[in-house]
């Protein structure tokens, strides 16, 4: 079973049970997301809101399984104080752990991208990429994040 | 029981191999079933033995091609007691089926205002179709609501029925099981002048099927749940309806005539088969028709009474207050889908651990979001059962539950 | 010739195996192509080992299906040169490509004196769905003539283009097997702001395919002409395109999410693949293309431009102006598709007399009648040419053709 | 090649060459029906005049095959001077003759359904029933003979 231990790491468990940062900012000044995972039903509203270049605030909410959740979760807490620009390279960060394929994992001993060592505790979430449809609920909180910057960007 | 499941599992190559070492124990019928090897060896001799295209060659190769095609087309036809093979129209899949309803005979009798009612059980293939038709000829999509436990509430029929061109509702429900009385809204349908559209793409496979007896119009399923091919669907449709209404995809084999002005339509079922059909998909539908028949559909709807009422009773025993099921517990009026919720564990996971026990169910919408919206949740698991299933596999889920929830509450 | 045909042939079931105790001479590849024993066991193992629905469920078993299926799309993306493999949407034949982008695409951008433009080649595919149009949309439909030997004559053509939102034109034609200059239409469309699309069911299976080369837009094409299961199909389109045009069907996979009042559509490429796919077939045309690269299909190309030469020469020279070939005679705008008429015998009776010596061809309209209009016939014999045929088979209809002028004029 | 000879009985080929009542009629007073068979592109022309409940005259014309234009001409020969009833029957069981299966022809000794002995040379056509996508060349002449009653009977 240590696949699903891989998966469900403690910290996500923990993440999932107690949500940091739930809720709705008012909007404006926040922008507001939402974001779907039409195959599972999987919802998540993302509101930001950003001074001066900087992400002052953040709330998620939503439904969805842990591992959604527990991502969007984990989230705002690495986000919370970060510049847009430093955003963007969590993002990235973090999209590139959750494109490491799994046959990387298989043969290697979990060598990791080196530009995904700054996550923290989002790293926990590696062992999604073994579940491949599970790489969907991981990314559904943050593509919504992405969404929220292109509110801004119209605004 | 009347067959052993134990020798129907031989005939399914997937279910009788081993599968990481670990049997598999497959309880997602209802998304797709598994293909007995009669079925699957039927495709792989219409390649190796007779593979040609249909109806425009004088070889023998082709007659013999186009004749195994429209042998299923009979065989499907007798299977929902059609009277006229003709009125069998093959499709890809159960989708296209209803979408060929709604943009042929849709689109050309329905205008501003005209209402289709739908069940509120409905798979998003009976409902985005009509959406379409609200958006584009301004029809109304009304709704049947559900009672408690999930059955059609027909109290207010009579004022649901105002202005109502078609009653389009699911013979047995994908998400609840539920079998609503098709019947009666067939019959109160006709009564204001409507026609009625079965979508029976969880019927079909599961009991004995009389297109009379049911008194609807149009009847849509789909192959790959009834033990067939994936690729084909099937729309059945009464002729009168049928040959009234303009062709949907245009194209080779549905015309009679073609100049550079324009073009004349073939008779049925041909004036709706625009193209080269889903050729080794149609025989393998019609083995696949063979081989329930082999076991008789009345002998798959009485097992999965008997398998249905036992999962309901093993599941409550052991889970209690702990587990939701979603729906009818009457089976006299559900199929075999189960639809789950367990703890405050989300479907997602539930899945996935249950996965890890080798207990394969889906989890999700079901394609079914205005249900799930009603039902108060996102998402379901559902466990859904069929002929190859037994009380073996019934115990492996339930223990594959108990040791999701031993899982998430390390 | 770049391979060895007779090590071809052992690689598909039905040529290889002994038919009526005499080998089958199966000329008929432009209607349904033969299929290799990979494609065949590639459908049979999905089902023995892997069938499940894709896209929802989350355990391996569907993981592996959306795997094999998503795997089949990047190949065959790759295949043409796509750049992003969501521009590939899975249809069940060419047809309904076509149809898609007539029903979605032209019913949103075109209206009242539009004009498409369509070569005199043409497929029944790829006019009806326009003359679909003309009725709803009161769209114009307008032909680019032929030369003499079958070419496109495009003299007036600056002329033709104008009022034009679309050129649809074959990239192969069946009947002649004119191989039109795509890129310069596909140029000379752009130029006065339409766009372009391919029918190229005769052209992928026989030539390497590079839709940036061809410059097209859309490009349609069907998988049981190209060593793949009958069922399914494909549209390419240009990703800004697709993104921007309406659903077609509707119902499960395409959409993003359902209420009772609407509904908002997927993503491409699933935004037009609505309900269950044909998974096993998309898999099979997977194999299918793993097969002709294999190959490879500058050797298909070149092997079929020796055999038409071959082919050419032979019948000249043993018919002389008994047997007419319609079409043009060089090889280098040409595929390896043999119209013949053969003396005053009628098509009909020239394919039955050869069947009985085992050669396979098709007498008909090939559902162009405009075409056969043009021609001046009703029908013609087709003798079609694909990797797996050799000299000997050209031989065998020499001999046939000949058998069969004699036995009518007994 | 014995399923060969007995597709293309001698008589066929004389119809074919030497087709009998080729041409059409003034309309009105004939009627005329239109056949085609969308498979093979074969079409064939039926006018028929009839005379206090007799056809007088027919002709036909078309494209097509040597099945579908000698069983026209053959036809054409078997039903003039004949009263619609007579015809009708005459259809019957020229329709009777196509629908003897294949099955029964290979087992017996070509045993021929008693009501399909008074047809004359058509029953030279028997053959075609060996070969199933002839039938429709054999029967289009006499769909679009049935077509012209129609147009009759609308009249
Ligand atoms: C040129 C051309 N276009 C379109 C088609 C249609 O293909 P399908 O019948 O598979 O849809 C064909 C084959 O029949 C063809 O030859
Ligand atoms: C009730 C119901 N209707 C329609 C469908 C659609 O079937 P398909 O996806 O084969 O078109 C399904 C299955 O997904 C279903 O369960």
């Amino acid at each position: 079973m240590s696949g699903l231990e891989d998966l469900y790491r403690e910290i996500i468990l923990d993440h999932y049970r107690n949500p940091r940062n739930q809720g709705e900012l008012e909007v404006p000044p926040a922008v507001m997301a939402e974001g779907f995972n039409p195959l599972c039903g999987d919802e998540v509203k993302v509101h930001i809101k950003v001074d001066d270049g900087v992400i002052v605030d953040i709330k998620f909410d939503g439904q969805g399984c842990s591992i959604s959740q527990s991502s969007a979760s984990m989230m705002t807490t690495a986000i919370t104080g970060k510049t847009l620009e430093e955003v963007e390279g969590i993002i990235y960060s973090f999209k590139q752990l959750m494109s490491i394929h799994e046959k990387s994992l298989e043969g290697g001993s979990e060598t990791v991208d080196s530009s995904t060592t700054g996550l923290g505790d989002l790293q926990a979430l590696q062992g999604v990429v073994k579940f491949p449809v599970r790489i969907k609920c991981a990314t559904l909180g943050w593509n919504t994040l992405e969404q929220c910057f292109e509110e801004l960007d119209e605004n | 029981m009347s067959f052993d499941v134990s020798d129907i599992k031989k005939d399914f190559p997937l279910l009788s191999c081993e599968e990481h070492n670990n049997s598999l124990i497959y309880l997602d019928s209802a998304a797709t079933s598994q293909k007995p090897q009669k079925v699957i060896d039927a495709v792989s001799s219409y390649y190796e033995e007779i593979n040609a295209n249909v109806h425009r060659g004088a070889y023998r190769l082709a007659e013999k091609a186009t004749t195994a095609m429209e042998d299923a087309r009979e065989k499907i036809s007798d299977f929902i007691k059609s009277e006229r093979s003709e009125e069998i129209i093959f499709t890809k899949n159960a989708t296209e089926s209803i979408n060929l309803v709604a943009k042929s005979w849709g689109a050309a009798n329905l205008g501003e205002g005209d209402v289709v009612l739908l069940s509120s059980l409905e798979h998003h293939a009976n409902i985005v179709p009509w959406h379409q038709l609200a958006e584009s000829q301004g029809i109304e999509v009304r709704w049947i609501p559900l009672t408690e436990s999930g059955l059609l509430d027909l109290t207010d029929l009579d004022r649901l029925l105002e202005g109502v061109k078609l009653v389009a509702v699911s013979g047995a429900s994908n998400v609840l099981g539920t079998v609503p009385p098709v019947r009666t809204l067939a019959d109160a349908a006709h009564a204001v002048g409507a026609l009625c559209l079965v979508d029976a793409s969880q019927y079909v496979p599961h009991r004995p099927t009389d297109v009379e007896e049911l008194g609807c119009d149009f009847l849509a399923f789909t192959g790959h749940k009834m033990c067939g091919p994936t690729g084909i669907g099937v729309l059945w449709g009464r002729s009168e309806l049928l040959e009234q209404m303009p062709p949907f995809l245009g194209g080779g084999e549905m015309i009679l005539d073609v100049t550079q002005e324009g073009f004349t339509s073939n008779t049925i079922p041909w004036k709706f088969e625009a193209g080269t059909p889903p050729i080794s998909e149609i025989v393998g539908l019609g083995a696949a028709v063979d081989y329930l028949e082999s076991v008789g559909m009345d002998n798959v709807l009485e097992h999965e009474r008997t398998l249905t009422t036992y999962a309901l009773q093993t599941l409550k025993d052991r889970f209690g207050d702990e587990l939701i099921i979603h729906g009818p517990h009457d089976v006299s009026v559900r199929g075999g889908v189960l639809s789950l919720a367990y703890q405050d564990i989300h479907p997602h996971d539930v899945s996935q651990v249950l996965d890890d026990h080798g207990v394969c169910v889906r989890a999700g919408h079901h394609c079914a979001k205005p249900l799930m919206k009603l039902l108060g949740v996102g998402s379901t698991v559902r466990a859904s059962l069929y002929l190859y299933n037994d009380e073996s596999d019934v115990d492996a889920l339930a223990d594959a539950l108990e040791a999701t929830g031993k899982f998430f509450s390390r």
